[in-house]
């Protein structure tokens, strides 16, 4: 019998007979449960670790580096940044509001576990195309859930990202990245250590939530007809738990009262104890009948592999029991003490500490002797160039512009995005700008913080490793918009299967490329999250790694220039005009996914995001909005569209030139005084400028291409969300 | 003079610091009133902020108004002190009945975050008396049950006796009469949906909530 | 009211409280719904009025303390009487806890 | 069935759905209130759970078409079979509504 649960436990054979070698014996079921969540591929990450050894992720100013709860670095003034991003793909496909509301309580923790308070989220969004009902109802779903969360545990919502495609039809991305601040000197690690300390089970009860939920859900694709008595039981958040866990957390490590502390997630307690015990060197007894349990008849494995939200595990020593209780009782947090640190390298699961032994492992052989896989990878087949001359037959240069602008605001009026009084530049622009506030004392410090998250399928689509390296480059341009500079990268790498080789090669290829730029820009990877088995029936997605930055604006004492278009203004593109379309938002409107990417050449994308950083902080410029998908023409109406004004330019000849996507281009408005200061600038710094036109009127004219009316372009962008996804659920 | 605001704290509050913030910048002195707390240490005015006390289960403000802190707040009042609420402050306080009417959800049942124009339609409140009747401010809103409503014999009323404080230049929520905020019989106490205290920086994009944090510091 | 129960015993009950909007108080959830069916393709729905349900168990020592205890929470605590009603419907479970 | 209605004639149904969270899913406004309600000086509740309610009425040529119907709303837009059933009552108003 035992021999095939490992494989109804999503183990196989060879993983089953390590598990042997690794115990000397056969493991009992219990034993085979935590390591079948363990060596998941969700918590392991057996198919990418060993590819994910090759991204750079040191600097002088980087604190933490992957492999903790979050990466963490030195922003000057005896501050530090904790920042991480993580997916919740899989869950919210099939409970969209309580899938991505889990994702977002889950990346708080991370955060707050490193002893730093979050102080905002951002999300980076993919569904299905507009067209689908369903789709529009996980998208509805989702949105509804990352608001009712975040915005009840008061933590704001200030960026992120959407975009619809046919191919994450049944397979929606929610990924969300968290920031949180903190005194250099309170950083908490995911520890334990001296023996006889406790290990104290903070926040909710434990039911049956999640159960498999590691292993069969994040793990292994399912089709789209799940059927409902199968499905395993979806966790609900609590938000107003997890605010109370926050601030009894952030109460304890001010008192300086835990020598360790882990938030629980994918494999729950299985994970949290081992995690703390091997990190510490230690071992740890486990008594599951102090765990607090929501539902009569729990069995041991259900307790250790819940994934019930809102819990954290605290390792203290016995002395400070007392005062933690003291602290958890004012915010109302449940607290019992559940192990103890021993001696030795066993994690040992008992039904009360001086009872039956349930479960004996090496702790540490949970996480260190989990499978890492080679597994074979193979490019595609070439794909088919698409010709521009096939697309402009086809297009309507009007209606393609119409068809390609979208306002994200119907996402972000449904986030509080301004709580804590840092938000300077909200959603909306190329970057978020906060106020760089002391985490302890709330005093300004006149520094900002700039957050950004991107990603391209279509370009990864094309070429991944390309696709990922443009990624990059477009973060870094756009916190250079809001004049900041890049301290740090976090990534969340949302892949198909990887036991297709096509896949496998996607993703080796991709993580080249966000080495090659990371290396390039100088930028610290700090921290990431791999997805895999993003598939619906039999189909993967294509390739979709998202990237977070953070960056530092030095001197903040004015809003950055955003997208104001001012009468009068002058229309100046930076950047040179090498373009093409491959992998465009243009040509994924004709159908035509395939191409040429153009390659970025990092060197001048830096010597540009330099010159841009400058022109930006010294106040010479009004308007900026760096070029990504859909080209001049969506970066030019997109700026008409939140601006009073229309616009008139030339020098665009074709729709290809309107269009057509390539890298290190940047769109300005300025006033024509500082037209002469900004040519020199960018000629002694050897980059190209094409003046377009000017700003005024209430038309938008493209000379020989498009002349309409402003309204015309402000309602394209204004109603094409609400119009697909205003209809909404009302499950709330 | 320096007003020293009292802010009230229940689990699930969450705009505390931000008031206190705005409170501060302004020259008052701020202090935190933790909800089990009967104690209102002396305050001038009392603030109860954003957030989502308790989560706001079953109904926004349904269980904080149980708090002894509400118990002193409403005596507080009783005796003519300024009472502030603001957000889910304000609905705690028609919870508690220290204002009329209720709070539902938005129309279009959506939460709602941006920035809104007001116009300020009596100076005679404690939050209003240095603000201008007429003015428009441009203040943030951030809300899910917003949607103030009330039978029409309240809405009369409060008409008839110029108690609505604040209304809505551009209905964002389905509020009656485009209402966004109300005061008591006696004017002390008012409640407001918008968010004054994330409008006291002009980097934030606005100053507007600056006349009536200092209506509130000098209106004792 | 059963005979032979000990003094402090007390019987649970369990009771729904389904809370709606009084008429006349706008409606935003139930309008929302009725203006986004047809959008659906589901013609024909009027009259749209959502509310709640509470569900719970209650000790007490006999029906007539439970109807009481229940009227006094929903007054009090449950409902808003400002905007909502509520019914309530108690049953006896038949289980008899000691205390 | 009635005998006698012109065809393209539908009646009118009234509909009440009871949604509530499957057994075994967390329900943290239902616990949030049961920790409530003794600090608020109500003791001896338990099991509290939360769920809503949708009436509402539907035009339908017969019972089994108005089922058909309401079981369709029900599942793709009014709840999440996931977490949520729902418990649906449908009455016949014998109010006849020409189209
Ligand atoms: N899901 C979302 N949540 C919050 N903000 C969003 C979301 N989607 C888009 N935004 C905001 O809208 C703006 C435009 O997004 P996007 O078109 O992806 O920008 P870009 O192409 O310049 O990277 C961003 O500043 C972002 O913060
Ligand atoms: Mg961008």
């Amino acid at each position: 019998m035992v021999d095939s649960l490992h494989r109804v436990l999503g183990l196989s054979d060879e993983e089953a007979t390590k598990i042997g070698d690794i115990l000397k014996r056969t493991p009992n079921p219990l034993e085979l449960a935590m390591y079948s969540v363990m060596w998941s591929e969700h918590c392991s990450y057996k198919s990418s670790r060993l590819h994910l050894s090759r991204l750079p992720t040191s600097a002088p100013w980087v604190l933490v580096g992957p492999g903790e709860n979050a990466g963490v670095i030195d922003v000057g003034d005896g501050i530090a940044v904790a920042i991480r991003i993580e997916s919740h793909n899989h869950p919210s496909a099939i409970e969209p509001y309580q899938g991505a509301a889990t994702g977002v309580g889950g990346i708080l923790r991370d955060i707050f576990t490193m002893g730093a308070r979050p102080i905002a989220l951002m999300d980076s969004l993919r569904f299905g195309s507009l067209d689908d009902a369903r789709s529009c109802w996980i998208a509805e779903g989702v949105v509804s859930g990352i608001s009712g969360y975040g915005n009840a545990v008061g933590v704001p919502t200030v960026g992120g990202e959407i975009d619809f495609d046919s191919t994450y039809q049944g397979n929606p991305l929610v990924n969300v990245l968290c920031l949180g601040t903190l005194p250099k000197d309170r950083l908490v690690l995911g520890r334990a250590s001296g023996i006889g300390n406790l290990a104290v089970l903070l926040g909710s009860s434990t039911g049956r939530d999640g159960i498999g939920g590691v292993s069969v859900l994040a793990s292994a694709g399912f089709s789209n007809q799940v059927d409902v008595e199968k499905r395993p039981s979806v966790q609900v958040g609590d938000p107003f738990e997890e605010k109370r866990l926050i601030e009894a957390c952030l109460e304890i490590f001010d008192s300086n009262l835990v020598v360790g502390i882990q938030d629980l997630g994918g494999a729950g307690l299985t994970c949290a104890t081992s995690e703390t015990a091997s990190r510490g060197g230690v071992g740890m007894d486990v008594d599951i009948s102090a765990v607090p349990q929501r539902e009569p008849g729990m069995e041991a494995h259900e307790i250790m592999i819940s994934e019930s939200q809102e819990r954290m595990l605290a390792i203290i020593e016995p002395n400070n029991l007392d005062l933690l209780f003291e602290i958890c009782a004012k915010w109302e947090v449940n607290a019992n003490v559940i192990g103890r640190v021993t001696a030795g390298d066993k994690l040992r699961i008992l039904d009360r500490f001086d009872g039956n032994v349930l479960a004996e492992i090496p702790a540490s052989s949970l996480h260190d002797d989990a499978p890492i896989y080679d597994r074979p990878k193979k490019k595609p087949e070439e794909n088919k160039t698409v010709s521009s001359e096939k697309l402009k037959v086809k297009s309507d240069v009007v209606s393609d512009l119409l068809s390609l602008l979208s306002d994200p605001s119907w996402v972000y009026s449904q986030y509080d995005h301004q709580l804590f009084l840092n938000t300077v530049v909200g959603p909306g622009y190329d970057a978020t700008v906060l106020k760089l506030r002391d985490p302890v004392s709330g005093l300004e410090t006149n520094k900002g913080l700039a957050i950004t998250t991107d990603g391209n399928h279509r370009w990864c689509a094309v070429n991944p490793r390309v696709g990922t390296k443009l990624i990059v480059a477009e973060g870094v341009m756009n916190l250079s918009c809001v004049g900041a500079h890049p301290l740090a990268l976090v990534n969340c790498l949302n892949f198909g299967n990887p036991e297709n080789p096509e896949v496998m090669w996607e993703l080796s290829e991709s993580i080249d490329g966000m080495a090659e730029a990371c290396e390039g820009f100088g930028i610290p990877v700090v921290g990431g999250n791999v997805s895999l088995y993003n598939e619906s029936s039999g189909v993967n997605i294509s390739p979709t790694p998202i990237v977070g930055l953070v960056g530092k604006i030095e001197e903040l004492h004015r809003k950055p220039p955003g997208f104001e278009l001012l009468e009068g203004n002058r229309l100046v593109l930076l950047g040179p005009s090498h373009i093409d379309v491959g992998g465009s938002l243009w040509s994924a409107l004709h159908g035509l996914n395939s191409g040429e990417l153009i390659d970025v050449d990092l060197e001048t994308h830096k010597v540009l995001a330099d010159l841009v950083r400058s022109l930006v902080s010294d106040g010479i410029i009004d308007g900026i909005h760096d070029l990504s998908a859909g080209g001049l023409g969506v970066a030019l109406a997109e700026m008409v569209a939140k601006s009073k004004f229309g616009i008139t330019v030339a020098r665009i000849p074709d729709a290809l030139s309107l269009f057509g996507e390539g890298p290190s281009r940047v769109l300005v408005s300025i006033n024509s005084e500082n037209v002469n200061e900004l040519l020199s600038r960018a000629e002694s710094a050897n980059i190209p400028t094409t003046r377009l036109g000017l700003v005024g009127g209430d038309r938008f004219i493209v000379k020989d291409l498009i002349d309409v009316p402003k309204e015309t372009i402000d309602l394209a962008f204004l109603t094409q969300l609400p119009n697909a996804l205003g209809v909404g659920t009302v499950s709330a | 003079m320096t007003a020293t605001v009292g802010v009230a704290v229940f689990p699930g509050t969450n705009c505390e610091l931000d008031s206190i913030h705005a409170v501060e910048t302004l020259g008052g002195d701020g202090k935190i009133l933790w909800h089990s707390t009967k104690n209102l240490s002396g305050v001038d005015a009392v603030i109860i902020p954003g957030g989502f006390a308790h989560g706001d289960y079953l109904r926004p403000g349904a269980i904080a108004r149980f708090s002894p802190l509400m118990s002193a707040i409403a005596k507080f009042a009783k005796n003519g002190g300024p009472v502030l609420g603001i957000c889910n402050g304000f609905q705690v306080l028609t919870e508690a009945g220290l204002l009329p009417g209720a709070l539902q959800k938005n129309n279009g049942l959506k939460f709602l975050c941006k920035t809104v124009q007001v116009r300020v339609e009596t100076e005679n409140t404690t939050l209003t008396r240095k603000a201008e009747k007429g003015m428009e401010l441009s203040l943030p809103i951030n809300h899910f049950e917003g949607n103030f409503t009330c039978d029409l014999d309240t809405l009369n009323s409060l008409i008839d006796h110029d108690r609505v404080v604040l209304r809505y230049c551009d209905n964002p929520n389905g509020s009656i009469d485009d209402i966004a905020g109300v005061c008591n019989e006696t004017r002390n106490v008012v409640g407001l949906m918008p968010h004054p205290e994330r409008a006291c920086d002009l980097l934030l994009g606005s100053e507007d909530g600056k006349v009536l944090f200092e209506s509130l510091l000098g209106s004792n | 009211m059963r005979i032979g129960l000990a003094v402090g015993v007390s019987l649970v009950f369990s009771v729904l409280v389904d809370v709606s909007l009084r008429k006349g108080i706008a409606d935003p959830a139930g309008s929302t719904i009725e203006r986004s069916l047809p959008t659906l393709g589901f013609l024909g729905v009027r009259d749209v009025g959502v509310g709640k349900t509470i569900r719970f168990t209650i000790e007490a020592e006999g029906e007539e303390e439970a109807k009481n205890k229940v009227e006094s929470i929903c007054s009090t605590f449950l409902t808003n009487p400002v905007i909502e009603e509520a019914k309530i419907t108690i049953e006896n479970t038949d289980q008899v806890e000691g205390n």
